[in-house]
């Protein structure tokens, strides 16, 4: 990985999605000293159509995105996407089809009225959930409980998280919701959506992009970029649709997808041999979730991580020192912003005021997404 | 076949509907709100151009999808058009069947890169590539700065 | 994220640029209208739920019990083997307590919901739906309850022809 | 390093199938590949792909309802928002960083499940650009099949000839969900939609579900004794925007087949090539893209149609499946089913719609209205 480039992420931006695209993308190129030219192939990550409001959005996306008249593809794997869509970009290079790679991720949630959430209503199966009119929240609200109760796990130590993540976006200039005096007692304090979910629990919708750029080694050394990073492991995993009959307490396919990567990184303990990690958090319970789905904690053991002051950015496991959504924003698939610019920022010693104090060499991050079901995992050296 | 057993009684398969709508607002964006300005206001139409390539598109785009330069730059489109291509819908948005087809038609500009999809505003039998047209604007109490304030594309009288 | 980078790109727009439609616009509704077919399993389950009753099917590799029903096993990839009557009693496997409807808008009374696992259908196995004759202080994970069905003339094949879940009361099976 | 297509399953194809929900039409598809491959899904296949839009779906997010019907629960998993082609295409790249050595790709069409197809379609038009004018989304077909006609002085009635031809074809398909005995006068006699495009002229929708397994060369040969082989993939894109794309030639199309014939080594694609099954959602299209192809000169693939250049005994076989207009338009499926067609010619499992020795074939896809986007394969048999 060679360049990465992000726009702001706010609650509604003016651009249309396809300029969100540019922008990004053309950081991205910028950063990495390529222009449009030296692209083979474009991959596109977007989630759900229906956040934009249009159909076949890849499509729309596409002059955006760099992908005129080039090979250009859009994957989705739901909010997995933010992640999986540097995977779709690693297989074009690791397969010798393509030297250079944009991969360009945009979400435009404001378009949809008349809320974004809106949309959600439409994610649940037709016949067996649609009728109830599930909300969202209800999705995170459930696993979260079930998450709370196997391990029994108070608030106040998931809502550590929100703080911590709250705070650390304050140091990204892209960052919606930095909040530099945020407690504990904020976050309990905030309205009730829908228990044990409240309000500072939930990353902001947003609208956003990114972009990275991705090389093969040959592009790298003929060209003797120093500012680069390398994609050493990637896995990817998803679970039944029958989110309804399994115990939600643990995030299996995360753990799956989890092991495919260090399998191929040839990381045998996870948690000595990671430095940092960009854990998936739309809501604070995610990241702690997460960090037991990518086995960096035991089942259980997140919340006392976190208490402890290990993820903190000055801890020995740094998680979400870019902010995270939680703090930084959730444009959908462009967290790739967060979750995978920031491995490459940290790795390449370019996060400024983010910078990890100590050395960090390898780096994880993850994307979740689908109806509870979807984990992609991408593993990065120095 | 697949399956252990399956139904044969017709009445006892069922379907389920909904929809996936909502409303949606879109802004025009950057190089869509200069447009849509230019035209709520002035009547303009207008080109964004690259000067690496040389092009001036229309629809304006912020960037050049070929060159990836940023596009701040526009220019006035000529008021008079040619029609490229030409096809007459015999029927409405949802398909159902016009009384009377209705013209679409391609229209480019000398000059300009791309052109403007819309209604050619003559009758069907007079619809053909080659006519010289020119866009006929609603008046600007009623302009709304969308596309539809254009009605469609008129023959321009020499 | 460097010094090379000076400007992050967006321009930010508050909500009545939108929604006073100070910026120029265009407003939309799709129309996307769907009829999907239930297919084998569903168009069983929704007969028999008109009926009041649940319906699984079992696979006789992996000895389970499944539901909601389905003609083949996801596990085993094969089909499943035929029908089963489960119970309308179960637990609650989690839940929340929602002040949300489907579009983010606040109702005034919460409704409660959750996952109920189902008995007689393989551990853990079960539906979302709404639970009622309880507080949310009394609600519990592992709480026992039981489905209120609808009057028999107001079902139409629907998983809301059960009205809710109510808590088991003692002596009940 | 070579990869071969070990499986094919397809269900039939029908204007409507209500017996099924598309997860049962999936699953019927997904058994019938991997029956076809002689491999068990659940211990011996390392990546799955579907390709799927959520709006020809009805779901916010299709992905979560794709895994347990095709073995792929809790396993590597993911969508591509594209034709099937572009799924094989992804399939090829996973399989030769040799991460994946045995993968699935999906693509299926439930598209009687829509009830405003039309709104859906309107729905993928740019929504500053083009949606506000309220017109008929097909409105581009039409219009580009009159930049195409005129640019090529193609006569119009080649349209009739390539309309009955599939239509015939489609005859001698049993999945074929509209084969017709369909005269070319016929054909041009039909209704007028969006001239010069007749009602005839529009594919149909169907439903339908298409399964490929896809291997290594080590894994293939170990599966079977014949594999097809994929020789060349690629895939490319003009200007999604209506304005600044070429109408009067597929572009996208052009690009792509440079792609996948360089990596097939294929310099004279009309002397090297078979067969070949191309996008015919419009009948026009047909003729605009075996031009893109290089299988036909410009402007000479009209005439060669009216000449029966392309029926099944004819010098280049073009879509003896009967294509979309015969099969019907099965969406995100297209591409795969014809890429499905193809592995039956090379295999010889055509049945009476056999080509005679057909070594190399082409299978190529668009992603239909509104979009500039196409994918191709060369698939090819022996050494």
């Amino acid at each position: 990985m060679i360049g990465a480039g992000m726009t702001l992420f706010r609650r509604r931006l003016q651009e249309t999605g396809k300029e969100l695209c540019y922008e990004a993308a053309r950081m991205a190129l910028d950063s990495a000293g390529l222009t449009l030219a030296d692209v083979d192939a474009v991959v596109s990550g977007s989630a759900p159509d229906a956040f934009d409001g249009v159909h076949m959005k890849g499509e729309y996306l596409l002059d955006g995105a760099g992908g005129y008249r080039k090979p250009y593809v859009r994957v989705f794997t739901g909010g997995g996407t933010g992640v999986f869509s540097t995977i779709a970009g690693w297989w074009h290079v690791a397969s010798g089809l393509a030297d250079v790679v944009l991969v360009v991720n945009e979400e435009k949630m404001s378009s949809c009225q008349p809320h974004a959430q809106s949309v959600f209503a439409h994610i649940w199966d037709p016949i067996l959930d649609r009728p109830l009119q599930p909300n969202l929240v209800w999705i995170f609200a459930m696993e979260m409980n079930r998450y709370m109760t196997v391990h029994g796990v108070k608030k106040e130590d998931i809502a550590l998280v929100a703080v911590k993540n709250k705070r650390n976006a304050v140091d990204h200039p892209c960052a919606q919701l930095a909040d530099p005096k945020i407690t504990v007692e904020d976050v309990l304090k905030s309205e009730v959506m829908a228990w044990p979910v409240q309000r500072l629990d939930i990353s902001p919708p947003s609208d956003g992009a990114s972009a990275v750029v991705l090389a093969s080694d040959e592009v790298i050394r003929k060209r003797r970029i120093k500012d680069r990073a390398w994609i050493s492991g990637v896995g990817w995993c998803i679970d039944s649709t029958m989110w309804t009959d399994r115990d939600l307490y643990f995030p299996q396919y995360v753990a799956r997808a989890a092991k495919m990567a260090y399998k191929m990184a040839k990381i045998g303990d996870p948690r000595r041999e990671i430095d940092f990690a960009e854990p998936y958090d739309p809501f604070d319970y995610k990241e702690l979730h997460h960090l037991e789905g990518l086995l960096l904690a035991k089942k259980g053991e997140a919340p006392k991580l976190t208490r402890e002051g290990v993820t903190q950015r000055d801890g020995d496991l740094p998680a979400c020192p870019s902010g995270g959504l939680m703090g930084v924003g959730n444009p959908i698939a462009a967290t790739m912003g967060q979750k995978i610019g920031e491995l490459f920022w940290q790795l390449t010693g370019q996060a400024g005021k983010r910078q990890i104090p100590h050395e960090v060499r390898t780096g994880v991050s993850n994307g979740w997404g689908d109806l509870m079901q979807y984990g992609s995992v991408v593993v990065m050296r120095a | 076949m697949t399956f252990l057993e399956r139904t044969t009684d017709i009445r006892r398969l069922r379907h389920w509907e909904g929809t996936i709508e909502a409303d949606y607002i879109y802004t025009s964006g950057i190089a869509g709100e200069r447009f849509f300005v230019a035209l709520r206001e002035e009547g303009r139409i207008l080109a964004a151009r690259c000067s690496f390539c040389d092009l001036a598109y229309l629809p304006p785009k912020m960037f050049c999808e070929r060159c990836f330069a940023e596009l701040t730059d526009f220019v006035d489109v000529p008021k008079v058009g040619r029609v490229e291509a030409v096809t007459l819908s015999h029927v409405d948005r949802r398909g159902n069947r016009l009384a009377r087809p209705e013209p679409w038609a391609f229209v480019t500009f000398k000059g300009i890169h791309g052109g403007l999809l819309h209604r050619l505003l003559v009758p069907p039998d007079k619809a053909r590539p080659g006519l010289r047209v020119r866009p006929r604007v609603h008046p600007k109490d009623v302009r709304r700065g969308t596309i539809a304030d254009i009605e469609g594309f008129e023959p321009a009288t020499p | 994220m460097t010094a090379r980078i000076s400007k992050w790109p967006g321009k930010e727009l508050h909500a009545d640029d939108l929604y006073q439609a100070k910026v120029t616009q265009v407003r939309f509704r799709p129309d996307a209208k769907y009829a999907w077919s239930a297919g084998e399993a569903m168009s069983r389950f929704l007969e028999e739920l008109q009926q009041g009753r649940l319906v699984a099917r079992t696979c006789r590799r992996c000895k389970r019990v499944l539901f909601p029903p389905r003609m083949f096993c996801e596990e085993c990839f094969r089909p499943t083997d035929g029908w089963t009557y489960i119970r309308d009693t179960g637990t609650i496997e989690t839940f929340s307590v929602s002040y949300l409807d489907r579009d983010a808008r606040r109702i005034a009374q919460p409704i409660l919901v959750g996952v109920v696992s189902l008995d007689g259908a393989s551990p853990m196995m079960g539906m979302m739906h709404y639970f009622a004759e309880m507080t949310p202080d009394q609600i519990r994970i592992g709480m026992r309850v039981k489905a209120v069905w609808r009057p028999p003339a107001e079902r139409r094949g629907s998983v809301l022809d059960i009205a809710y879940f109510r808590p088991l009361r003692e002596g009940e099976a | 390093m070579r990869v071969g297509i070990v499986g094919v399953g397809m269900t039939a194809f029908r204007s409507s199938t209500p017996e099924y929900s598309w997860k049962e039409l999936m699953y019927e598809a997904a058994s019938r590949a991997y029956a076809d491959a002689g491999v068990d899904p659940r211990t011996q296949v390392d990546s799955f792909l579907t390709c799927a839009e959520d709006y020809y779906e009805g779901f916010g997010i299709f992905d979560e309802f794709v895994p347990d019907q095709i073995g792929a629960a809790l396993r590597p998993t993911c969508t591509v928002s594209g034709d099937g082609l572009h799924g094989l295409a992804n399939a090829f790249m996973q399989i030769q960083t040799g991460l994946i050595d045995v993968a699935v790709v999906e693509a299926h069409s439930k598209a009687s499940d829509i009830t405003t197809l039309a709104g859906v379609v309107e729905h993928g038009l740019d929504p500053i650009w083009n949606k506000p004018l309220g017109g008929h989304p097909y409105i581009v077909a039409g219009l580009e099949a009159d930049a195409y006609l005129r640019s090529t002085r193609t006569p119009a009635r080649s349209l009739g000839a390539v309309v009955s031809k599939n239509r015939r074809n489609g005859l001698r398909n049993p999945h074929a969900a509209y084969g017709a005995d369909v005269d070319p006068a016929q054909a041009l006699a039909s209704e007028e939609r969006f001239s010069p495009l007749r009602a005839l002229d529009i594919s149909a929708p169907a439903d339908g579900a298409i399964v490929l397994v896809v291997a290594s060369e080590r894994a293939a040969r170990r599966l079977r004794a014949d594999p097809v082989w994929i020789r060349g993939v690629g895939w490319a894109s003009d200007s999604p925007s209506l304005e600044t794309r070429d109408r009067a030639a597929a572009t996208y199309a052009r690009l792509a087949a440079q792609m996948a014939y360089r990596l097939a080594k294929i310099r004279a694609p009309a002397r090297e090539i078979d067969l070949a099954e191309v996008d015919d959602r419009f009948s026009y299209k047909e003729l605009q893209h075996l031009e893109a192809l290089g299988l036909a000169r410009a402007g000479e693939a009209g005439r060669r149609a009216l000449n029966g250049d392309f029926s099944i005994d004819g010098r280049l076989p073009v879509n003896a499946s009967g294509g979309s207009l015969g099969c019907g338009n099965v969406f995100e499926a297209t591409g795969l089913h014809r890429a499905a067609e193809v592995v039956l010619q090379l295999r010889g499992d055509a049945g009476s719609r056999q080509v005679d020795g057909a070594n190399v074939g082409l299978a190529q896809s668009w992603r239909f209205v509104p979009s500039a986007s196409g994918a191709v394969a060369v698939l090819g048999v022996g050494k």
